[in-house]
């Protein structure tokens, strides 16, 4: 393994993934009522086009999509629409959903199958991913079709499959790579053929030999990445890749790059080869707080309790839920909330796994600016925010980081680094769009 | 008894001519100005602006400059009007008013001259200038290369020395004072008394160079 | 304004030292002991008192182009008086308090109230002006020489407080230039303090 | 049903690397104490007496100025105190009066730290702050305060073998009275002040540089301040720490290293005549190398500047060392440079991830 | 200068003493003086650059000291700077409280007609607001509004985070008991940093003049915002009804006042169910009706709260006790018979 | 243009009264400062030479041709002034040693009798550290130890005078050693000029 690629910086929280990574995937039945999200996605929440009372299939379109950064979001079973409300969300406080009874799995709409993908048009293809849904699953939720659709002149020339999964505990990506192979094969060659690229890679970590082991066997063209934190952020996988630079405040697109999860990859091979809208994803429940760690299959908008049950319910006291991983996971502050087409894992962290710290004055070990993976001073920025200076944190380079969390890990005072730091983003991007106006 | 044979004996006066100049002396004299005497930590000069001009590091910067430039320019007219006119004339006590004359003259014509001819160079330093007229170390300098008896050659560099001196005490305390503006200072010494307390430590810290060369 | 407060001002409300924070190199360097810092004092307050009063009696006189230098020539004159004049009846104060003499033509607070104040005043509150000012000086000065004289060197004015043994081993750093700044930095904490107190009970 | 059960809420990340000021405090605290074992062995309980009175005032200072003004008081126990009164007492002279470490504490504490907004704040090392304060103010105690290793116990004015040099050579040369109780450092010193006298200097380098004197120097048997004599314990200390993943090495090594060349360079008469290895052993370098310029809260935070913040402190140590009023310059050069901090990680702050060189 | 040589040449050969003695430094000084300001005045009028007025007045209030406390490199740069708008008015370190006014003064020759206003928070939920869940994290409202909202129940109210508070340049505020920042009206000067430092926009700049307001910023319906706090604006709308002069509409389930109509009466805060409303007025002033009331019954009409009585064509009375201040009688009165009296009367 | 004239001739007027003052002032005080300086070096020079004789001394520059001079190095030179009693007898030699200290050249007047002892000293200039250095001021620090001694045997301990060298001062060699080297210079010099007996000799 002497050709292990990485990036500079990063750093290396305890795995923990051995509690749910041997689990194989679970299909979970659709709970009795299911609470649909209409903002799964990342920008304008779709429209609902159905009112309580509706009777809607598995697979209908419930929700339009609302403008060019957005998405159509389906029914994932037949049933009735009780309510279109504002409930709570993993990722926000309360955000509009569909409450559908459920009725049945069965059967439902499905769009043509594209069987023929190798030939077909790709603005017939890129329509599918659109219209399937289909958004990345590999955190941001960014629709992916929009991804798929470079502006004129940018060409595209390297495909990479995100199979990094390198946030602690989680093992969905992983199980999905061993359990949906074929899956996984077709649809990042579907995405290559949208694009142009001749050869996709697909990275993966070397803490998942049986994956990496498994795709090469299938012809696939891995490249294992050392184990890292945060491996999986698109900048840090491009650089270990390919050796790109993606510039500041640029897209992966300027350096002829798309990035892909896994995830996406098979949901898109199949809303092309069996015409099936997303509805579905593969969560991670884990933690010490519940029983049988373990990997779900589950349709978006099952609540969160239903999945920590499947798990074995909670067990002892619970720190925290987190909705994602541990490292840039949202807490929530209730387990009704739904699972969406982004939701990675579940975790039910015991005080013994989390952090806790009181926030003390920055020491100036250096420990934070030694492993930005964008080469950062957060220290400096967060101090700057602190005092309301947010001058000098854009001058520092504020608005370059990503919330990846490396940072806030690795200080010993404490400190909650990229919330000060998301702090001045807010500030410095309103004084900006004050100079404007 | 012959009162000037006395003063001879006591007092000290240059025997014969200047004594040539030296690389060596040259240094000590540098060294001296800029860390041993520095000129705002050890001689208290040039405290004003020092504290007024170091809140920020960029006009810390154009104020040292700045003051280089003027420091060199005083002290050239300075010593050539108290040896060239002054002296012979037996008017040495008109020292302090010649100089603060030259200064304040010179500190426009500076101005206006930049002004007229280089405004970059008059925005970056110019905007200084009119604190110049009133800094203690201006005159300092020319008075004391008078005092040290130092030719020409030796008040030049003597001048340049103080200015980088100055400069490097603005610099380090423009520095430290913006790292203080993010400090959790008590809030009786906020402003003002955190400023000499840096001052403070910066002396104590240029202690080491105490006796250096000596 | 009432001529009493013409005189008192400087003293307590606007002391050119405490408040204002003017003409600091003079204070830290000749505040070693109480006797260079009366010397000191009394030589400003003397270039103060004077210049305020030929400003003022020519404020209407002297054009407005040449206020500056003219206020300059005008103090520079009485420094050198002074200089000239200490250095005959009073050599070993001349010795100690040394460039600082001529350096009091370049003090902020001089020319400050020239500007500030005898330009614009009639020349009895100029005069009172100058006093109070100088005395406020004067006083600062002394506050801060005692603070020196006596943790350094054991002694106020020349007589030994503290005794043989600490002025054997005093805290030295005290009349260093580091002593300087730190001490002012702590009275000029203290007066901080009142001041946030005095506003604190206004409201 | 698990449903509808409530959490708090916190922000990310969740997890967190055991490091925390406080450990790292203490670990310091632990690395330190080979080196007190090593002062009591050479310089006997007075320097246990000494530590204790400095370690007590700092905490106790810290404390009564976290009261004063209204801070949370148990800022006082996080170590940080603890270390800088260590550190302080670790760097006066083994003969002073109690009084000397408990002064100097107070000011560190009180002036270098709290004064800036305490622990995180302090622009320059408490420890070294109060030490110069101490130099400043009693010069004749803190330059002259020196016992010679092993004196408490032999009632010997002078270790035979104290510094390297032999009384017997001493005697003999006629330099015994001016290197009495002295420290290694000291005695170079004197040398280079009889560069006019041919040989006379180089006599006593030559014993200096000898390695039976280093020998001596890496046990510590010599003179000097209470805490900075045995190389071997600090090492020691420094591998615990470096083993706790408490320090980072580029400061202590790029110190070491300029401490090095320019011993060699012009640490002896003339140049390219020096022993780097008696410049690294001899008076403060390990202590400051790895306990002092490592005090991350004076120091840059940039990788690249604290490769230059070592350099520069090296090349002021051994400017003093030769040219200077003091035979030692490890402490002056790392305040010296602490004053320049913010400027180093200023203008070496790294280039943002694919940032393009327009503007800094 | 060679002439001034020959000229002290000549002089040494005088001989008075005293002459000799002056001769030397009236030539040099007088030759230096001469120039000097025939240089000055000459370059003065070449060089003359046209400057803003008030930078003139300005600096020739300034105690001139030169000696860069403010921050600017001199007098003159700091005047310009204020005139600019870039300095404080009270920048000046050395400048008296007076002399700091006479700067404000001359700066807000503009702006003096305006009515004075204050940065007002349209918030009192504080402690009465319901958490909805606890938060860890900074304390800091933007940060806090980044997680999940906030944890106050109400999605629109004060975080009391206090990120107001460390934006005001001139200390005008400070944290009250209550969790919600107090303002000090004196010291502020509605620069509007506050405003742009809250998350939630629920400070607004109100006339100082205007005492009531509306604490409460909530668009949730009546049960939802009440639920989340016990003195939130639950719509009902009673405030707008009772309201002598109409100033009060109800945007949605929020009432808000407009301060131009407003006239201080208070009536509204008395007739809010939940204490929404903020009367800051501590004492009103009672209507007092003396003897040339001609009992024309005008003002009987119009008081809102009935407290004057009295019949026709006799001369009236106000009730103390019911009598709320609010001066509409006054308005009414043909006969100017009605005066306010004690109370800290605050109308224009 | 008459503007300009005017306001020059304006300043001209306020440099010439100035200037009026200050030579008036001048004339004044200059004799003062003179002879004031004169008492000052005279008062020295009779307190220190009052070791090498009573009565009324007369003090008269003593030129030797081949009298080399030791203190080149720092820009000053040896000059020696003959001390003889009113009767014409040789007492001794005054001169002044300059040494560079630790932040001075300090000079130090030394009376020297006929055979070569020192017999007087006082330091006439010094601006050493406080606390270190200065104390060479205090003659009870160090200088009462030059008495008596003669060239030959002015070395300090540590520079290998062994028990009857000199004591330095406290944590000041560099001040005791630029004295004591620069006097013993002066010494020599004298002696080699052949104006005192060489080291140990007697006349
Ligand atoms: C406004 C916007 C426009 C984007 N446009 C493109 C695009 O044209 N092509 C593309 O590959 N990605 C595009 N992205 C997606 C980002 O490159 C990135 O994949 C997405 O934000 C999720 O990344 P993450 O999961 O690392 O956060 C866009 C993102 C945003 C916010
Ligand atoms: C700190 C950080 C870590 C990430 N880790 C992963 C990861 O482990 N796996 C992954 O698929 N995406 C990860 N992402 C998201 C990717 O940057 C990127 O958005 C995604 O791979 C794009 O694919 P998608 O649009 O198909 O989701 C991470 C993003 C960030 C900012
Ligand atoms: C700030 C400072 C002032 C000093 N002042 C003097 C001084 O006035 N005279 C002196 O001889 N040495 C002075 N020294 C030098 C040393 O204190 C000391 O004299 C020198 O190292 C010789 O040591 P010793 O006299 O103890 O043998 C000074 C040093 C420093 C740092
Ligand atoms: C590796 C390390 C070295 C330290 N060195 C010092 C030191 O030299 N002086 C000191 O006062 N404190 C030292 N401290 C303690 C702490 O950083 C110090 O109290 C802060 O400077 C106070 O803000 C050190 C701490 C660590 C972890
Ligand atoms: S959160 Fe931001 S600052 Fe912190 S390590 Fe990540 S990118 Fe760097
Ligand atoms: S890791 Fe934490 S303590 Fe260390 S420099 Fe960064 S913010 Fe400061
Ligand atoms: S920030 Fe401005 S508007 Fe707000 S309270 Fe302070 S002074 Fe008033
Ligand atoms: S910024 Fe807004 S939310 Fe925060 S304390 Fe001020 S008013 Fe309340
Ligand atoms: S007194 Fe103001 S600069 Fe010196």
């Amino acid at each position: 393994m002497s050709k292990v690629k990485s990036f500079a910086g990063g750093t290396h929280p305890p795995g923990n993934k051995e509690h749910s990574s041997g689990a194989a995937v679970v299909r979970l039945p659709a709970p009795e009522v299911v609470t649909v999200p209409l903002c799964q996605h990342l920008g304008a929440p779709s429209k609902p086009v159905v009112k309580p009372g509706d009777q809607v299939l598995k697979g209908s379109v419930i929700g339009e999509q609302n403008g060019f950064i957005s998405l159509p979001t389906h029914s994932p079973v037949n049933g009735k629409v009780l309510r279109v409300e504002n409930v709570p969300m993993p990722h926000m406080r309360s955000g509009p959903a569909v409450v559908i009874k459920t009725e049945s799995e069965d059967g439902g709409e499905v769009y043509e199958p594209i069987a023929d993908w190798e030939h077909a048009d790709t603005s017939v293809l890129v329509n599918r991913i659109k219209e399937a849904g289909v958004c990345g699953m590999g955190g941001a939720s960014f629709p992916t079709y929009v991804k798929l659709s470079p502006p004129k002149g940018v060409t595209i020339d390297t495909l990479i499959i995100n199979g990094v999964e390198c946030e602690p505990y989680l093992t969905a990506d992983h199980r999905l790579m061993l359990e949906r192979t074929q899956d996984l094969i077709t649809g990042m060659s579907i995405l290559a053929r949208v694009l142009g690229v001749t050869d996709p890679v697909i990275g993966i970590e070397v803490n998942k030999p049986d994956a990496i082991k498994l795709l090469q066997e299938k012809g696939v063209k891995v490249v294992p990445l050392k184990v890292q934190y945060p491996q999986g952020a698109e900048k840090q996988l491009i650089s270990a890749v390919t050796g790109r630079v993606v510039p500041a405040g640029g897209l992966p697109l300027n350096v002829g790059v798309v990035v892909q999860n896994v995830g996406t990859c098979v949901a898109v091979a199949e809303a092309v080869c069996s015409g099936l809208p997303s509805i579905r994803r593969i969560t991670t429940v884990s933690g010490l707080g519940v029983n049988k760690p373990g990997n779900f299959d589950v349709c978006v908008g099952t609540p969160v309790s239903v999945l920590i049950e499947a798990a074995g319910g909670y067990q002892g006291e619970i720190k925290r839920l987190v909705s994602g991983g541990p490292m840039m996971g949202m807490a929530m502050f209730t387990d009704t909330a739904p699972v969406t087409k982004g939701t990675s894992g579940i975790l039910a962290l015991s005080p013994g796994e989390v952090r806790d710290v009181e926030e003390g004055p920055c020491i100036r070990c250096g420990k934070c600016v030694d492993v930005c993976p964008l080469n950062l001073v957060p220290c400096t920025i967060a101090t700057a925010s602190e005092f309301g200076k947010w001058e000098d944190a854009e001058k520092a380079g504020a608005l370059n980081c990503m919330a990846c969390g490396t940072c806030s890990y690795v200080c010993p005072a404490g400190r909650y680094l990229v919330q000060h730091i998301k702090r001045a983003q807010n500030e410095i991007r309103a004084l900006a769009r004050e100079r404007e106006a | 008894m012959n009162p000037s044979m006395l003063m001879s004996v006591v007092a000290s006066v240059p025997e014969g001519g200047e004594p040539s100049f030296s690389i060596a002396k040259m240094m000590a004299i540098i060294v001296s100005a800029v860390f041993i005497n520095n000129f705002v930590l050890s001689r208290f000069l040039g405290i004003c602006p020092f504290l007024g001009v170091s809140k920020q590091l960029d006009s810390a910067v154009g104020m040292g400059a700045a003051v280089v430039f003027v420091m060199v320019l005083a002290t050239l007219g300075s010593w050539l009007i108290y040896y060239n006119l002054l002296v012979p004339s037996g008017l040495e006590y008109l020292r302090t008013i010649t100089f603060i004359i030259i200064i304040a003259s010179l500190v426009q014509l500076v101005e206006l001259v930049l002004q007229k001819f280089s405004p970059a160079l008059y925005d970056a330093l110019g905007i200084y200038l009119p604190l110049i007229t009133t800094n203690c170390a201006i005159l300092g300098v020319a008075v004391l290369n008078i005092d040290d008896k130092f030719p020409l050659g030796y008040s030049l560099i003597n001048s340049v020395g103080a200015g980088i001196g100055f400069t490097l005490a603005l610099v380090l305390m423009a520095g430290l004072r913006e790292r203080m503006e993010t400090a959790n200072v008590p809030e009786a010494l906020k402003g003002l008394p955190i400023a000499f307390l840096i001052a403070g430590a910066m002396s104590i810290a240029f202690l080491g160079f105490a006796g250096l060369g000596g | 304004m009432s001529l009493a407060q013409n005189f008192s001002r400087g003293i307590v409300k606007d002391n050119p030292i405490f408040k204002q924070v003017l003409g600091m190199c003079p204070f830290l360097a000749v505040t070693t002991s109480v006797e260079n810092a009366l010397g000191m004092g009394a030589a400003a307050t003397f270039v103060l008192v004077f210049s305020n009063f030929l400003v003022s009696l020519f404020r209407k006189v002297i054009p407005s182009k040449v206020r500056i230098p003219s206020y300059i020539v005008i103090i520079a004159t009485f420094v050198t008086l002074v200089d000239l004049l200490m250095n005959a009846y009073l050599p070993a104060l001349h010795q100690s308090l040394g460039i600082f003499i001529p350096l009091i033509v370049v003090n902020c607070i001089i020319l400050g109230r020239a500007e500030g104040f005898a330009n614009k005043n009639k020349v009895l509150p100029s005069i009172l002006d100058g006093i109070g000012m100088g005395l406020g000086f004067t006083l600062a000065m002394v506050v801060m020489a005692t603070f020196r004289e006596i943790l350094g060197n054991g002694s106020w004015l020349g007589f030994n407080l503290l005794g043989e043994s600490y002025q054997n081993q005093p805290l030295l750093i005290a009349i260093l230039a580091p002593g300087a700044f730190i001490i002012m930095a702590f009275i000029l904490g203290f007066f901080n303090i009142m001041e946030k107190r005095k506003r604190g009970g206004v409201k | 049903m698990t449903g509808n059960r409530m959490f708090d809420l916190a922000v990310s990340p969740h997890i967190g690397s055991s490091q925390n000021t406080k450990r790292i405090m203490w670990d310091v605290v632990i690395a330190l104490i080979p080196a007190l074992v090593a002062a009591f062995w050479f310089f006997g309980p007075r320097a246990l007496m000494l530590v204790a009175a400095s370690v007590g005032a700092a905490v106790l200072t810290e404390w009564l100025c976290l009261k004063f003004m209204k801070r949370p008081v148990n800022f006082a126990f996080d170590g940080s105190a603890v270390v800088t009164g260590l550190l302080l007492a670790y760097n006066v002279p083994s003969g002073v009066p109690w009084w000397i470490p408990v002064l100097g504490s107070a000011f560190a504490i009180a002036v270098a730290k709290q004064a800036f907004g305490g622990l995180g704040h302090n622009i320059v090392n408490p420890a070294l702050l109060g030490r110069a304060f101490l130099v400043a103010s009693f010069p004749v105690l803190m330059t002259a305060g020196w016992i010679a290793p092993m004196e408490w116990r032999d009632g010997q004015r002078i270790d035979v073998q104290s510094c390297g040099v032999s009384t017997a050579q001493l005697s003999e040369s006629e330099e015994l009275d001016a290197l009495s109780g002295a420290t290694p450092l000291n005695v170079l010193k004197q040398t280079f002040s009889w560069e006019g006298e041919p040989g006379r200097g180089e006599e006593v380098r030559a014993m200096l540089f000898s390695k039976q004197s280093l020998k001596n120097l890496f046990m510590g048997r010599a003179g000097g301040c209470i805490g900075e004599t045995s190389a071997i314990m600090l090492l020691l200390g420094a591998i615990y720490l470096i083993l706790r993943g408490v320090l980072e090495l580029r400061l202590p090594l790029s110190y070491l290293g300029s401490v090095a060349l320019f011993g060699w360079l012009f640490g002896g008469s003339g140049w390219f005549n020096g022993n780097p290895l008696f410049h690294l052993l001899a008076g403060g370098v390990i202590l400051g190398g790895f306990f002092m310029i490592t005090d991350m809260v004076t120091t840059p935070v940039t990788k690249k500047g604290r490769i230059i913040f070592g350099i520069g402190a090296g090349l002021l140590t051994m400017v003093i060392r030769r040219w200077g009023g003091y035979p030692e310059g490890c402490s002056y050069s790392i305040l010296l440079m602490n004053l320049g901090t913010p400027l180093i990680d200023r203008y070496t702050r790294p280039r943002a991830f694919g940032e393009v060189k327009k503007n800094g | 200068m060679t002439i001034s040589v020959v000229l002290i040449l000549l002089s040494s050969q005088q001989e008075s003493s005293l002459w000799s003695a002056i001769s030397g430094p009236v030539v040099i000084l007088g030759s230096v003086g001469l120039l000097l300001g025939l240089g000055l005045a000459f370059a003065a009028k070449k060089f003359a650059v046209p400057k803003d007025p008030r930078v003139e007045s300005i600096l020739s209030v300034l105690p001139a000291a030169n000696c860069g406390g403010c921050g600017y490199p001199g007098c003159g740069a700091f005047a310009t700077a204020v005139v600019e708008g870039k300095a404080p008015v009270s920048g000046c370190t050395v400048a008296s409280s007076a002399v700091n006014a006479e700067i404000a003064r001359i700066m807000g020759t503009v702006a003096e007609e305006k009515e004075k206003m204050v940065a007002t928070i349209l918030c009192n939920g504080g402690k009465s607001a319901v958490n909805a869940f606890t938060y860890n994290g900074p304390s800091s409202c933007v940060a806090m509004s980044m997680v999940m909202g906030g944890p106050k129940a109400c999605t629109y109210g004060c975080l009391g985070g206090g990120d107001c508070i460390e934006a005001c340049p001139f200390d005008a505020m400070t944290m009250g008991e209550n969790g919600i920042p107090l303002i000090d009206s004196e010291k502020c000067v509605a620069c509007g940093k506050c405003i742009e430092a809250c998350p939630r926009d629920i400070i607004v700049l109100w006339p100082d003049s205007r005492k009531v307001v509306v604490a409460c910023s909530s668009r949730d319906k009546g049960a939802v915002s009440r639920k989340a706090c016990s003195v939130a604006c639950i719509g009902c709308g009673k405030c707008a009804k009772v309201c002598p002069v109409n100033a009060i509409e109800m945007d949605g389930f929020l009432a808000v006042i407009n301060p131009d109509k407003c006239i201080n009466c208070g009536l509204c805060a008395l007739e809010c169910p939940t204490g929404a409303i903020l009367d800051g007025i501590p004492v009103r002033p009672k209507a007092f009706i003396d003897t040339t009331c001609i009992g024309c019954t005008l003002c009987t009409r119009v008081c809102p709260t009935d407290a004057i009585v009295g019949k026709v064509k006799e001369k009236h009375t106000v009730i103390a006790d019911k009598c709320i201040g609010c001066g509409q009688c006054v308005e009414k009165c043909p006969k100017n018979s009605i005066k306010m009296m004690g109370g800290v009367l605050s109308q224009q | 243009m008459g503007e300009i004239i005017r306001v020059g001739l304006m300043l001209m007027l306020v440099a010439v009264i100035a200037a009026v003052a200050l030579g008036y002032v001048n004339s004044v005080t200059s004799p003062i400062i003179a002879e004031q300086k004169e008492q000052a070096k005279l008062a020295a020079m009779i307190d220190v030479a009052g070791s090498l004789g009573a009565g009324n001394l007369v003090f008269d520059s003593l030129s030797v041709p081949e009298l080399a001079n030791p203190y080149a190095g720092v820009d000053e030179s040896l000059a020696v002034v003959a001390v003889t009693d009113s009767t014409g007898c040789d007492l001794g030699y005054l001169f002044v040693a300059y040494g560079k200290g630790y932040s001075s050249t300090v000079q130090t007047m030394i009376a020297v009798n006929t055979s070569g002892t020192v017999t007087g000293n006082t330091v006439l200039f010094q601006q050493e550290t406080p606390g270190l250095g200065a104390n060479v001021s205090n003659p009870a620090k160090f200088l009462y130890q030059f008495n008596g001694r003669n060239a030959s045997t002015l070395v300090l301990k540590k520079d290998g005078g062994g028990a009857g060298g000199l004591d330095a001062i406290t944590g000041s060699t560099i001040t005791s050693r630029a004295v004591t080297s620069s006097v013993k210079a002066g010494l020599d010099a004298l002696s080699d000029a052949g104006v005192i007996p060489a080291e140990g000799g007697v006349i």
